[in-house]
């Protein structure tokens, strides 16, 4: 009878394995093979250029692709730091009931849904960004940015805090034995054994920004010229596929829609390579 | 029952009464392809303890972990030669092809770690877990050997009254007793100690040496020692162990050597290489 | 505590039937139907076939009616792959959509499509030629045109949408818009968007016109519902609904509420001019 | 933040009521759908609901069984490839997900159904996918975070792989594996992008079943802040956001208790702290 059991739960746990790797195919199957026949049919250099203007036959979503990195990578600069401050806050720099009152924070704002969000800073960032900007309408990259900043402050808040709370364990009493008190163990030896936490977070938080969709659709103006300012209304890959899935399915504009889609897709696979890449040689060294 | 003697296939049957409680021929062990035994032939009595002495890396633990082949369960080992143990009194090749299933010699065999391992469930889970889910026992039969395995191991007086509450609550004495008692609970062939006295202080170490010597005389016991002083206190038989072979075996009837002379055997690793 | 629900089931069953029987004659035309109507696409049709279905299915809870928007573009898709029963279209349908899949159009409605600007803004009147400027980028502020000094910030909406087609083609006469002009996906968002900014210029339809939002005169015509009624105000559409092949009975009786006095009703309450049938 | 949640409760608070959830209907008989609701959220609030357990429940049995493969059954190439490919679907956004449910529903319409539309199925399988990959990694780290001695322990018992597995390994992960669960619930209930694209609509009433369209607070709230047409509307769109997020954060008080209840029944009940600690040293 156990052995039987255990065969059924080899069997069931390779099945939903095997389910897990199919569905990860399919996925990239679908998308590859709907993005196809724009490059078989001669409307993938159109689409690989540089202006968007249905009106004049003109299809070139490179200007989101800039849009999506500029915006993430931002919200990346300004969320970033402002994690690794909360995740120092909570280890020890602020008394104990305010990082405690932060954890418990935090944990709440991972529940907060994304469009909750964007719906209240429509009413109350947005006009602030206005006056703040001096011009422009405040649906912008800098806007756009901050709020993205906000959405993945607690997920990579959290990433940090996993691993700093498993170092600092490891780490707090052979550091006391050396006379360091609670900051000086975290700076000199916490943060430096973390390093690779610090860094899937950064990944983790610019692969999240760069697929929310209904921030940039909401708050980033979605005009699809070049990002050169951050007053500039910009148009992000996710808001573009927002936009634009409604259009007629043989125009060279819904080919572009899984062009777009692909290109998220290659976007995030070269962070998660980057990523990997880097940490194995981390781990070899 | 499904786990017991009768789906055992005795591929070697002792015609004498059986006077070994385990025997080691030509055993290898490879962790990623080093070498950490090397050609260990050994056999263990049926009565009484064997301590395995000898510096850190020379491959005591591993040489406890064949028994059981718990050596398995850790990645990248591979490990050659036959290993037979008497199990309810059936002196089998454990090792052979005719003996796939490891769990079902571990249920027969009982470990002690260095570190008290209680599981992080109740006292009483922790004793009563194995037996449910390796033994498949009745809940009347759990009970009853719940009981008497607390007694043997010197714990009932002391934890009657809280069997619920966690395990992590006890001493670390108490942990590595309630331990003990979790394997012999189990009734089993062999018990295998790790240095069960390692991370104890010497009150609590008295107290299971006090329990092994009770323990003796009804279970064969293979034990790691860092003691010498212990290993000379509770050894019927004693190996030394240098850079994964046997150096030395003596027994007690013939006289164990002392302990400087041990101390100084420990001290040249230059007689083997 | 039996009793109460039950007399709270009565009252509710009582008010149904006296519900439909004040609406009785053109919603009789559902009863003993049953089934399901997908609708999808244009954002300004959106109000009246949620008021439609809202009475259908009060009256008559056998029929389900689901509704999304998404644009024009949408209501032509989703209905020419089938995925929907009736896709709505701010403007005519173009002969290739027409003959890609089959489709046939019923208009119901009429809506004009104004420029709005921020109650805020001094400016009370623009014309053709202004609005072409600003939209392509070369009027850029709005003391060039009479206004305080301010920057215009454009808004237009995306292509899958009518009320850009009809601005596009008869206001801005295929003109330029600026790749800068924010994009904005649905008429509300850009009153939303509108009302808040006092710099901002766009243009929704007339039907969404309220307090948040002021529409100047183009080319001295007052953009109004009853002037795009009675053509003296010119930048106008008709509402479309639109279906693959002639539609179903069921889908069919509810094309033909919405051209009943009631139907039409509900489309001037929604603020667009019924077509007369 | 506290200003965000302060000001959603200033400007939604006011529309908290039954005319926001069942419009002019009667509680009752919206609740029991003999009547319809338009103008309340009733429906979307039932549509999230339903769109949350289906998605769970397609999505937790492959994850944590995925999960469970890759901590300790998968051999180390396995363990490289699927992790990378798990890594990558955890990566894909959620609008593009979304894409893949609608190029899906194209291909199946072109081939095995026909008469497949946008439904409550195909958004809870798109967005089972969408939160597979946390499910996975979840239950995976939370096994592997677990010390290398208890797998001993439960091999020194005697206990088979499976069973060390199922008594020891996965109670003492339990911790962990939920709180993965509950991230992966609480990203099911407020995405928007990938049901925009599968299935939620306007109007719809409630579900129906699950080849029907259906309404869902998330989409309801995005439909609200762009269609809005009076400040009655716009009030009623912030109670929705806060209806969403006392939902979420809901779950998360669920989880937690369950958590500690768990916990409490697993390892024993904690109880007379300071004896306790007087026996340490006896």
């Amino acid at each position: 009878m156990s052995v039987r059991e255990s065969r059924i739960a080899s069997l069931v746990l390779g099945a939903s394995a095997i389910i897990v790797a199919l569905a990860v195919l399919a996925v990239f199957a679908f998308l590859f093979k709907f993005a196809l026949p724009v490059f078989t049919g001669g409307q993938g250099a159109c689409i690989l250029s540089g202006v968007w203007n249905p009106f004049k036959g003109q299809f070139g979503i490179l200007p989101m692709l800039a849009a999506s990195l500029c915006i993430s990578l931002s919200a990346l600069l300004i969320g970033w730091p402002l994690a690794l401050g909360l995740c120092c806050c909570m280890h020890g720099f602020t008394p104990r009931p305010l990082g405690r009152f932060l954890s418990i924070l935090l944990r709440g704002m991972t529940a907060f849904p994304t469009v909750v969000y964007g719906f209240a800073a429509i009413f109350l960032l947005v006009p602030v960004m206005r006056e703040a900007l001096g011009h422009g309408s405040g649906l912008n990259w800098a806007t756009a940015a901050l709020i993205l900043s906000l959405v993945t402050l607690p997920t990579m808040t959290l990433v940090m805090d996993a691993g700093m709370h498993q170092t600092e364990r490891r780490l707090r009493l052979t550091g006391a034995a050396l006379g360091l008190n609670r900051q000086q163990v975290f700076s000199h030896l916490v943060l430096p054994a973390c390093r690779s936490d610090l860094l899937a977070a950064a990944a983790l938080g610019f692969a999240r920004a760069l697929g929310d969709t209904l921030i940039p659709l909401m708050l980033a103006g979605n005009a699809p010229q070049w990002p050169t300012a951050a007053s500039d209304s910009i148009r992000t890959l996710t808001a573009h596929i927002g936009l634009v899935l409604a259009t007629d399915s043989s125009s060279a504009t819904y080919g572009s829609l899984f062009v777009a889609g692909c290109l998220l897709l290659l976007a995030n696979m070269c962070v998660q390579l980057m990523l990997r890449t880097h940490l194995r040689t981390r781990g070899a060294a | 029952m499904p786990n017991t003697t009768s789906d055992f296939n005795p591929t070697e049957q002792e015609t004498q009464p059986i006077e070994r409680a385990a025997r080691l021929k030509h055993v290898c062990t490879f962790f990623d392809g080093v070498q950490v035994l090397h050609d260990i032939s050994l056999e263990i009595p049926a009565h009484g303890i064997t301590v395995l002495v000898g510096r850190s890396g020379s491959g005591k633990t591993t040489l406890l972990r064949t028994f059981n082949r718990l050596n398995e369960c850790l990645p990248g080992c591979r490990t050659r030669g036959s290993i037979h143990v008497s199990l309810k009194g059936q002196f089998m090749d454990v090792h052979g092809p005719a003996f796939r299933d490891a769990a079902r010699l571990r249920i027969h065999i009982g470990m002690v770690f260095q570190t008290p391992d209680v599981l992080p469930v109740s006292i009483r889970r922790n004793i009563e877990l194995p037996l449910r889910h390796a033994l498949g026992l009745p809940q009347a039969d759990i009970d009853e050997r719940l009981q008497q395995a607390l007694r043997e191991s010197g714990l009932w007086e002391e934890v009657s009254e809280r069997l619920h509450a966690p395990a992590e609550t006890l001493s670390g004495g108490q942990q590595q007793r309630l331990c003990l008692a979790r394997s012999l609970a189990m009734h089993p062939s062999l018990l295998l100690l790790d240095e069960p006295t390692a991370s104890l202080d010497s009150v609590s170490a008295r107290t299971i040496e006090a329990l092994l010597q009770t323990l003796r005389r009804r279970y064969p016991v293979v034990m790691v020692s860092h003691s010498l002083g212990q290993a000379l206190r509770l050894a019927d038989r004693l190996v030394l162990m240098n850079n994964g072979r046997i150096q030395h075996i003596w027994n007690r009837q013939d006289g164990l050597p002392d302990a400087p002379t041990l101390e100084t055997m420990l001290e040249d690793d230059t007689c083997c290489t | 505590m039996v009793q109460k629900f039950r007399t709270l089931l009565l009252t509710c069953l009582a008010l149904t039937l006296t519900a439909s029987l004040a609406w009785g004659a053109p919603l009789d035309a559902f009863t003993g139907k049953q089934g399901t109507i997908d609708i999808a696409g244009g954002t300004a049709h959106i109000p009246v076939m949620k008021e439609a279905a809202k009475r259908i299915m009060t009256a008559n809870p056998e029929i389900r009616i689901s509704i999304a928007g998404g644009g024009s573009g949408v209501g032509v898709q989703q209905v020419g792959e089938g995925l929907v029963q009736i896709g709505n279209t701010g403007r005519a349908l173009s002969e290739a959509e027409v003959a890609k899949y089959g489709l046939v159009s019923f208009p119901f409605a009429i809506d004009g499509v104004a420029i709005v600007i921020n109650p805020a803004n001094g400016v009370d009147a623009l014309t053709a030629e202004q609005v072409k400027g600003i939209y392509a980028g070369k009027i850029t502020n709005w003391k060039q045109i009479g206004g305080a000094d301010r920057a215009i910030s454009l808004y237009t909406r995306d292509e899958a949408s009518g009320t850009r087609e009809v601005f596009f083609k008869k206001l801005l006469a295929k003109g330029d818009i600026a790749t800068s002009a924010n994009v904005v996906p649905s008429n509300g968002a850009m009153k939303t968007a509108v009302a808040q900014d006092p710099g901002a210029v766009g243009y929704v339809g007339i039907g969404y016109i309220d307090a948040t939002v002021k529409a100047p005169s183009m080319d001295g015509m007052i953009p109004s519902q009853e002037n795009a009624a009675n053509g003296s105000y010119t930048v106008t559409r008709k509402l479309y609904m639109n279906t693959k092949g002639e539609p179903s009975a069921l889908v069919r009786t509810f094309i033909d509420y919405l051209l009943t006095p009631e139907g039409a009703e509900i489309i001037r309450a929604s603020g667009y001019i019924p077509l007369a049938q | 933040m506290l200003a965000l949640v302060g000001v959603l409760l200033r400007n939604g608070t006011g529309a908290l009521g039954q005319a926001l959830f069942f419009d002019s209907v009667p509680p009752l008989a919206a609740i029991t759908g003999q009547v319809p609701v338009w103008d309340g959220i009733w429906p979307a609030c039932v549509g999230t609901l339903s769109l949350l357990a289906l998605t769970m429940l397609l999505a937790l049995g492959p994850g944590i069984g995925c999960g469970i493969y890759l901590a300790s059954y998968a051999s180390p190439r396995i363990k490289a490839l699927l992790g990378f490919a798990i890594d990558l679907l955890a990566g894909v956004p959620s609008i593009v997900m979304g894409l893949f449910g609608f190029t899906l529903l194209l291909t199946l319409r072109h081939s095995a159904a026909p008469n497949a539309g946008p439904c409550l199925l195909l958004a809870s399988c798109c967005l089972a996918l969408l939160v597979l990959p946390v499910l996975v990694s979840t239950t995976r780290g939370a096994l592997e975070a677990l010390p290398r001695q208890l797998h001993l322990s439960g091999a020194a018992l005697g206990l088979c792989r499976w069973k060390t597995m199922r008594h020891i390994l996965l109670p003492a992960a339990a911790r962990g594996i939920l709180s993965g669960v509950l991230l992966a619930a609480g990203r099911a209930a407020e995405d928007t992008a990938v049901i925009m694209l599968t299935g939620a609509v306007a109007n719809a009433g409630l579900p129906a079943g699950l080849t029907a369209r259906f309404e869902a607070l998330p989409f309801t709230i995005f439909y609200r802040s762009s269609q809005y047409r009076d400040a009655l509307d716009l009030q009623q769109g912030f109670a929705t956001t806060l209806v969403l997020l006392a939902l979420s954060l809901a779950l998360l008080a669920a989880a937690t208790r369950l958590q500690r209840a768990l916990d409490q029944r697993w390892q024993g009940i904690r109880t007379n702290r300071p004896t306790q600690h007087a026996d340490r040293h006896a």
